[in-house]
């Protein structure tokens, strides 16, 4: 097993009902796309924010990420809303 | 001859003084012939907008503006670059983001400052809630935000 | 709903402040989402210049910057337009010149910002005479000028 | 006769070493050309400075002229190098 560091903010963090929480993956290779595939399993929110057409962002280790982005153990993987600053 | 640029990141709940610094980032470089600023306010949209709250990811969002600083400051040769953004609760006609750029030449600094307001607002982890007298809710990101973002994705 | 752009126009001797100018620009006006500015600064061009003496033509100079504030304020909506032009001695580093727009959109206010300061330069009646460590001498026109404002002409 | 209230600016102001001065046109429709050429008249720096290649503007009552905007009795016309403000 490795372990990713997940983050949660904005309307997504409120929905979850979390800011952070620690995700066993296989220890084998394993992208974003796979993590976001965990999590719609969840069910519930889970499938409704990540797994339908509802638009959300994903970095990792603080880079902007896509589906195929690679995920390591340790990594600290952040899903979000598309952003509204400035 | 050509100083490195100074780049100045700042995410704070305070608020700032643009011409302090205007004046910082000057700062005796006298190569410098003129600055530009943005500077965005809360604006009273609907008229009945009680508050904003400014959400950011701490260290991505400082690590985003600097890299947007640095891609500025390169393109334009800029002599200097201060972005500085408000978090947390804010009021209808307070100062929420200023960005400064300082150049020899006001077309740099001019264009510099107008990529990176249009950057920041598609690039940088911000996220703003708004308090209305109806409720709150995650304001969503605009169309028009991503195609001023995209007039400067052809040179880059 | 809409008000009357509030415009400033001031010829004076006097250094200014661009944060307590964007301060008085925005004055309570929840509408404005936010404002541009650009402050011009004498640059230690060649690094023998020892002074610039601003000359201009008293009258003339604030009616001509009046009449090209308004024309901005109309063509992009803003809310307000400052503009603030130093005369007389000034040293390099020295700030010459404040143009500060404001609108409820960020585009109309930058855009505005840059075609205030082209347009100044080529149509509002000052005239820069340089001392540099050989004697003093009276600018000529910068051909490149022309061409930034000629591009504001296609519209006008 | 008619008066105009001539003003030089800038380097003009200098090279003329003044910066007012009156001038007694004749009182039939005139034109800004027509005072240029009254300048000119008066042979030395006046010639050389409008009567060749230099550029120069012109402005009556203080608005920007051409060579054929009108003056009037009592016109304040001013003349001057392209500006250089900003």
């Amino acid at each position: 097993m490795s372990t990713l560091h997940l983050r949660y903010f904005a309307r997504l963090r409120e929905r979850f009902g979390r800011d952070a929480e620690p995700l066993g993956i296989p220890a084998v290779p394993y992208t974003v796309a796979d993590v976001i595939a965990l999590l719609v399993a969840r069910g519930g929110i889970w499938a409704d924010e990540l797994g339908g057409p509802r638009v959300f962002r994903v970095a990792v280790d603080q880079e902007m990420a896509q589906l195929d982005t690679p995920v390591h153990d340790g990594a600290e993987v952040a899903i979000f809303p598309p952003v509204t600053g400035g | 001859m050509q100083r490195e640029p100074s780049i100045r990141i700042v995410v704070q709940a305070e608020d700032f003084d643009p011409g302090q610094e205007e004046a910082l980032l000057h700062d005796g470089d006298l190569h410098i012939g003129g600055s530009a600023a943005f500077v965005g306010r809360v604006r009273a949209d609907g008229d009945d907008l009680l508050a904003l709250t400014l959400e950011h990811y701490p260290g991505m969002t400082e690590k985003s503006l600097q890299a947007l600083a640095e891609q500025a400051a390169e393109r334009w040769q800029l002599s200097g670059v201060t972005v500085i953004h408000r978090i947390g609760r804010l009021l209808p006609g307070e100062r929420i983001v200023l960005v400064l750029t300082a150049s020899a030449h006001r077309q740099a600094a001019l264009t510099a400052c107008e990529f990176l307001i249009d950057a920041l607002k598609t690039d940088a982890p911000f996220w703003k809630c708004e308090e209305r007298t109806r409720g709150k809710h995650w304001v969503e990101a605009k169309a028009g935000d991503n195609n001023a973002r995209q007039r400067w994705a052809n040179h880059e």
